[in-house]
């Protein structure tokens, strides 16, 4: 593998394992830990405070959903799509429909495609938002920025139940379009949010962006340079923090989106900070994009003319969205029944979780809990 | 009456404290009995009217030293307190030994000095401490400050100078070890 | 001996049920400030049992928790030391309310022949209270220690190093205004105020400054909270408590907040000194407590505004920061009650304690700062 | 390079103002998003949730709920839309939904089913029974305060519970139910003129049949060779 990007080398020393074990003080943190984002487990070996050795340990919350989706037909597991990263459904909903579409051709007429976009930005901002109180909340913030967050996202889960009838688990994308139109007003009163948010942002900015708690405890820790993170198959936001530019969005341009104009954030250094950083720079890009289609949505039907039986003929495709978490991917073969052959999720948390032990192998614990934060993992996502 | 009954109890609590000190195998609950005996001599010392000294003791031996007691127990290995080895006999002679010739040679200045000391006997407090004249109570620690900074001067600095050249020496040797291990070791 | 003794109860025991009753309203307070910073509610009815009357504005809540607590099962952790673990709540309460004993506390009922005088009017009390809040450190490890959980072992060591650093600028901050009135008595230091609080002098702010964040650290309040870090210790040294154990922690901690307030509000703020005071003597106790709820008010806020240190910035903060300014502080001080003039000191101190914070502030925000980014077309 | 602690300040400015306007926000609609909970009335079952209009917006779903079309007393079962076709128990996602099939006396199916269970611990709220329903039998229903003290039998909602009248559908969810009703009357009046056409034909079929016949049997006699046997030999 001489063509394999260099690797540079690691912050910290290594040593062997059984050299090190002798005074080292190990804590299971998990999986009824409070701040590992659901039933995640952390084995870590501490050396005082500082992180000799990590292993995650993640299996708790094991559906089985692959292995269910390929006894059901296409259409049930939709649902079940919802529950795998249960903050952004939409996002997990289209991706799942951007796959089962390639399967059998169904138009997807103009208007649904811009209200997909619609809901999958409103989701990256839903995502963004918690993702950020909950890392401050890993930061030891007493609830406050996590609090301002779902005050916002809020507001955005209203608008999902008025368009879907779930808050949550919206189970709205269906394959040739969605499965109804949005109520009237429903357009208006997203546009006076996404007319407000910036407030909102510029106040969460205010509160923590020069806060020197927050930048000290975040700039310099769980550094992830843009070689690693390609190695390592790390996508979405994370990846942008570490300076790679690589936004699905602008790579696929799926659905309409190449004819958006927006940005893509770059970090520079790859660490808490950036991925923070991050987080909140594209929240404002969302918005951009949600007004531009909110401008131009045209009337029309939202479902195209997509069989009542779903039923393809035997193919395998890959339909994959830029998930608010980085790449989320849908593999399916389809053999001429009503049920996939096979139905593979490729998750971003879990992918990105991988890296979890470089980052914080010499840092303290209190790191160690701020870099899985910074990760951004759901654990519905990660075991499936 | 009530500082008689007030003294014994503080006396009791003292000594039981320094016994268990010594006898207690587990470091931790050690270092707790002697904490206790450290509070119950400060008790003796307020019924003594030696309030300053009171406090401070609270202050110094309680917060400091024996804060200092249980950071060395943490930095040992046996933090959490268990499989602590019996500790060998062997030395029995010389630690009973040294045990005897501490408190004589403690004793010895006051046991020569008799005669001196009935010529100016020492003026022991008396009384209930709530009710005891204000002005001595006032002035112990300006009387102590007095002595400290012009009788005793000399002794104080030197002490403070020693103690802070400890204190370098302490940091210095800490540090000494991770300067060669970050100088030549590379990661393997 | 015995009027001695009813003396001390007369003095000690309302003190006692005063401060014990301000910490269920406490506890309220703050869940109500910090819901209303957060945009939520907070408490707002808790029926009143047997009745269906409901609006409460939740001035209810710590009864019904209290009851919670007390009704709760008391586990104490298999291997754990049984002993030291009851005895560390007990531990972590006595010397807080030991130490509000000492606050020169004007009790209103007390007649001429008590002379007003608060409980314990010791010559030391400052020296005293210092000493006595030390014993708080050793209730902390003590809990750590004897659960036998390793989250509480690392709360403890945390609480150890970390009360036991931030106590040096707390004390020497404090030994400013001892410095200035020349003496240890509580007493003393508020009569000394009772034209002029310290707090609007340029050495009495920046002492005042430093005393608060290391009181803050003394409590364990946020940013300071590492010993009971939830997001990383579960709950720190308490983690193992439950019942009234927790309860008496709880309690403990609240009664130290109360403590050490009311010493920097005896040491800053003039004590129980105000307006109308001369007139209405038993205004001075109000006053007193309205002080103290002014600070547990911003300790509040800062508690729903900032994130917590780490442990290593945590003790940079307090060695490279606060004890050199507050060593500088000293320095000023001396200098600025030498020369006695306002006109002269004011900008003076002023200028030299900002640009030494300053200074220090350069020295601990290496590397650290706000970051602008690039964007990808 | 600022002072320490100026980002802080900041950060407490910001907080302080939302404490202050927590208190003074008139319409309470920025700053204090916390909705008290819907406390349940004493209404009854066949009614609205309490304060619906707050807390449930009219897409909402929780649980599956069967339509009949009677009003008022009338028994319920007479005019239940379920024909226990068990499409919706064959899709389920989550198989929580259980039929079983009535039969008459003479073992005859009689488009109707005996057992409808929906085992609520299992059910996932997704809608999926409601999309593939040919005949808009079930529906969502918006009531949540669905907690129940027994686990056994509570939590399994049988036929009887979960048979809502349309009029409470139209209630709960107005829109839906009413483009559901118009999708039904067209689709019945569309049915009902090809029946009606189809009635038509036939009838037009019977009666050119017939009219053949009748010109048939007229013309029978004369050509008809069965004739000659209708007469004795």
């Amino acid at each position: 593998m001489s063509t394999a990007a260099p690797i540079a080398a690691p912050p910290y020393k290594l040593v062997r394992h059984d050299e090190a074990e002798a005074g080292l003080l190990e804590v299971s943190m998990g999986p009824h830990h409070p701040s590992t984002h659901g039933v995640f487990r952390m084995d870590v070996k501490l050396d005082g405070e500082t992180v000799v050795r990590l292993k995650p340990v993640f299996g708790y919350l094991h559906r089985n959903h692959e292995k269910l989706a390929e006894g059901m037909s296409y259409l049930s597991s939709m649902p079940f799509t919802d529950r795998l990263d249960y903050f952004n459904s939409m996002a997990n909903n289209w991706a799942y429909a951007l796959a089962a579409e390639k399967l059998v051709d169904v138009p997807v007429p103009e208007r649904a495609q811009y209200l997909r976009v619609i809901m999958a930005e409103l989701t990256r901002l839903v995502n963004h938002t918690s993702l950020v109180g909950f890392f401050l909340n890993d930061l030891g913030a007493l609830g406050t920025p996590l609090l301002y967050a779902f005050r916002e996202r809020e507001r955005i889960l209203d608008l999902f139940e008025q368009a879907s009838g779930a808050r949550m688990m919206c189970n709205y994308f269906r394959f040739g379009g969605l499965r109804c139109d949005v109520p009237a007003g429903w357009l208006d009163r997203t546009r006076a949010l996404v007319g407000g948010f910036p407030k909102f942002l510029d106040e969460f900015e205010k509160l923590l962006c020069e806060n020197e708690i927050i930048l000290a405890r975040t700039q310099h820790v769980g550094v992830l340079s843009g070689a690693q993170a390609i190695n390592a198959g790390i996508t979405g936001p994370m990846l942008r923090a570490s300076g790679v530019n690589y936004d699905l969005r602008k790579v696929d341009a799926y659905g309409i989106y190449d004819r958006f104009s927006f940005r893509v954030p770059l970090g520079a250094a790859g660490d808490c900070y950036d991925r923070f950083m991050i987080r909140m720079l594209e929240m404002r890009e969302s918005l951009k994009i949600l007004e531009q289609a909110l401008r131009d949505i045209p009337e029309g039907p939202v479902m195209g003319n997509a069989p009542r039986v779903f039923k393809p003929a035997a193919a395998e495709v890959y339909g994959r969205v830029e998930s608010p978490k980085g790449e989320l991917g849908f593999y399916l073969i389809a053999d001429g029944t009503t049920k996939p052959y096979r139905y593979r999720v490729r998750p971003p948390s879990l992918i990105n979780l991988t890296v979890l032990e470089d980052l914080c192998v010499g840092h303290s614990i209190a790191d160690a809990v701020v870099i899985l934060g910074s990760i951004d993992i759901v654990l519905g996502e990660v075991d499936r | 009456m009530i500082e008689q009954v007030a003294f014994y109890i503080l006396s009791a609590v003292a000594v039981l404290g320094a016994l268990l000190a010594v006898s207690r195998r587990n470091l931790v609950h050690g270092v707790f009995a002697l904490l206790l005996f450290f509070a119950a001599l400060s008790g003796l010392f307020v019924m003594l009217l030696a309030d300053y000294v009171a406090a401070v003791q609270v202050l110094v031996y309680i917060g400091a030293v024996g804060i200092l007691l249980l950071f060395t127990i943490m930095l040992t290995e046996h933090v959490t307190g268990d499989d602590l080895r019996r500790l060998g006999v062997r030395g029995w002679f010389w630690g009973l030994l040294l045990a005897v010739a501490v408190p004589a040679v403690l004793i010895l200045p006051a046991v020569l000095n008799e005669k001196s000391a009935k010529a100016a006997p020492i003026v022991v407090a008396q009384g209930n401490p709530a009710l005891a004249n204000n002005a001595t109570q006032a002035n112990t620690v300006k009387a102590l400050g007095k002595v400290l900074m012009e009788k005793y001067v000399v002794p104080l600095e030197v002490l403070a100078l020693l103690l802070t050249a400890a204190l370098i020496g302490a940091v210095a040797v800490a540090h000494a070890p991770e300067k060669d291990a970050s100088g030549k070791d590379t990661p393997a | 001996m015995i009027d001695t003794l009813i003396h001390i109860l007369a003095l000690t025991a309302p003190v006692a049920m005063i401060f014990a009753s301000l910490f269920a309203f406490t506890t309220w307070l703050e869940r109500k400030i910090l819901a209303r910073i957060q945009n939520r509610i907070g408490p707002n009815y808790i029926n009143i049992p047997f009745t269906k009357f409901r609006k409460t504005f939740g001035l209810l809540q710590p009864a019904a928790d209290g009851f919670k607590m007390l009704v709760k099962e008391d586990i104490v952790p298999h291997g754990a030391d049984r002993f030291l673990h009851l005895l560390a709540p007990i531990l972590a309460l006595v010397p807080a309310m030991m130490v509000l004993c000492l606050l020169p506390f004007d009790l209103p009922f007390a007649n001429e022949s008590m002379k007003r005088i608060h409980a314990a009017a010791l010559d030391n009390a400052v020296l005293l209270f210092f000493g006595i809040t030390s014993i708080n450190t050793l209730a902390v490890f003590m809990a750590g220690w004897a659960s036998r959980n390793k989250y509480s072992l690392l709360g403890g060591m945390r609480a150890v190093a970390q009360m036991v650093s931030y106590e040096i600028p707390l004390v020497l901050s404090a030994a400013v205004v001892i410095m200035a009135v020349g003496s240890l008595s509580a007493q003393k230091i508020v009569a000394a105020q009772s034209t002029h609080w310290f707090i609007f002098t340029p050495w009495g702010l920046a002492a005042f400054f430093i005393f608060f964040i290391a009181s803050l650290a003394e409590t364990n309040r946020s940013p300071f909270d590492l010993p009971e870090a939830e997001s990383e210790i579960i709950a720190g040294y308490f983690t193992e408590y439950s019942g009234f154990k927790f309860a008496l922690f709880f309690l403990g901690e609240y009664l130290s907040i109360f403590a050490i307030n009311g010493l920097a509000v005896t040491l800053f703020f003039g004590g129980g000194n105000g307006p109308w005071v001369q007139a209405h003597p038993w205004l001075s106790c109000v006053w007193f407590l309205a002080k103290i709820f002014g600070l547990i008010f911003i300790i509040i806020w800062l508690r729903g505004t900032v994130p917590r240190l780490r442990v290593d910035q945590l003790m940079a903060f307090a060695w490279k920061f606060l004890m050199p300014l507050s060593i500088l502080n000293l320095f000023v001080a001396a200098v600025a009650l030498k020369v006695q003039q306002p006109w002269l000191t004011w900008p003076l101190c002023a200028l030299v304690l900002y640009a030494a914070a300053h200074g220090l502030s350069r020295l601990q925000q290496k590397n650290v700062g706000p970051r602008t980014y690039q964007y990808a077309e | 390079m600022k002072l320490l602690g100026s980002g802080i300040f900041k950060g407490m400015a910001v907080t302080l103002e939302n404490f202050v306007r927590s208190y003074f926000d008139r319409d309470r609609k920025h700053h204090l998003f916390t909705k008290e909970y819907a406390w349940k009335s004493d209404a009854p079952a066949d009614q609205l949730p309490a304060r619906a209009d707050t807390t449930v917006t009219t897409r909402s779903r929780n649980f599956p709920m069967l339509l009949h079309d009677g009003k008022g007393s009338e028994d319920p079962m007479a005019s239940i839309r379920c024909v226990a076709c068990q499409i919706c128990e064959r899709e389920c996602p989550p198989q929580c939904i259980f039929i079983e099939k009535e039969y008459d006396a003479n073992g005859k199916f009689v488009k109707r089913p005996v057992i409808f269970d929906i085992d609520i611990s299992v059910c996932m709220s997704c809608q999926i029974c409601v999309e593939v329903c040919p005949f808009d039998a079930i529906v969502m229903n918006s009531e949540f305060e669905l907690s129940n003290n027994d686990r056994f039998n509570g939590l399994l909602v049988r036929r009887d519970a979960l048979l809502k009248s349309n009029d409470y559908y139209h209630r709960i969810h107005p829109e839906e139910a009413q483009e559901r009703d118009d999708r039904m009357a067209r689709e019945k009046a569309e049915k009902e003129a090809k029946q009606a056409a189809a009635d038509a034909a036939k009838k037009k079929a019977a009666e050119l049949a017939a009219e053949k016949a009748a010109e048939l049997a007229a013309a029978k006699p004369k050509v008809d060779p069965a004739a000659p046997t209708a007469t004795p030999q």
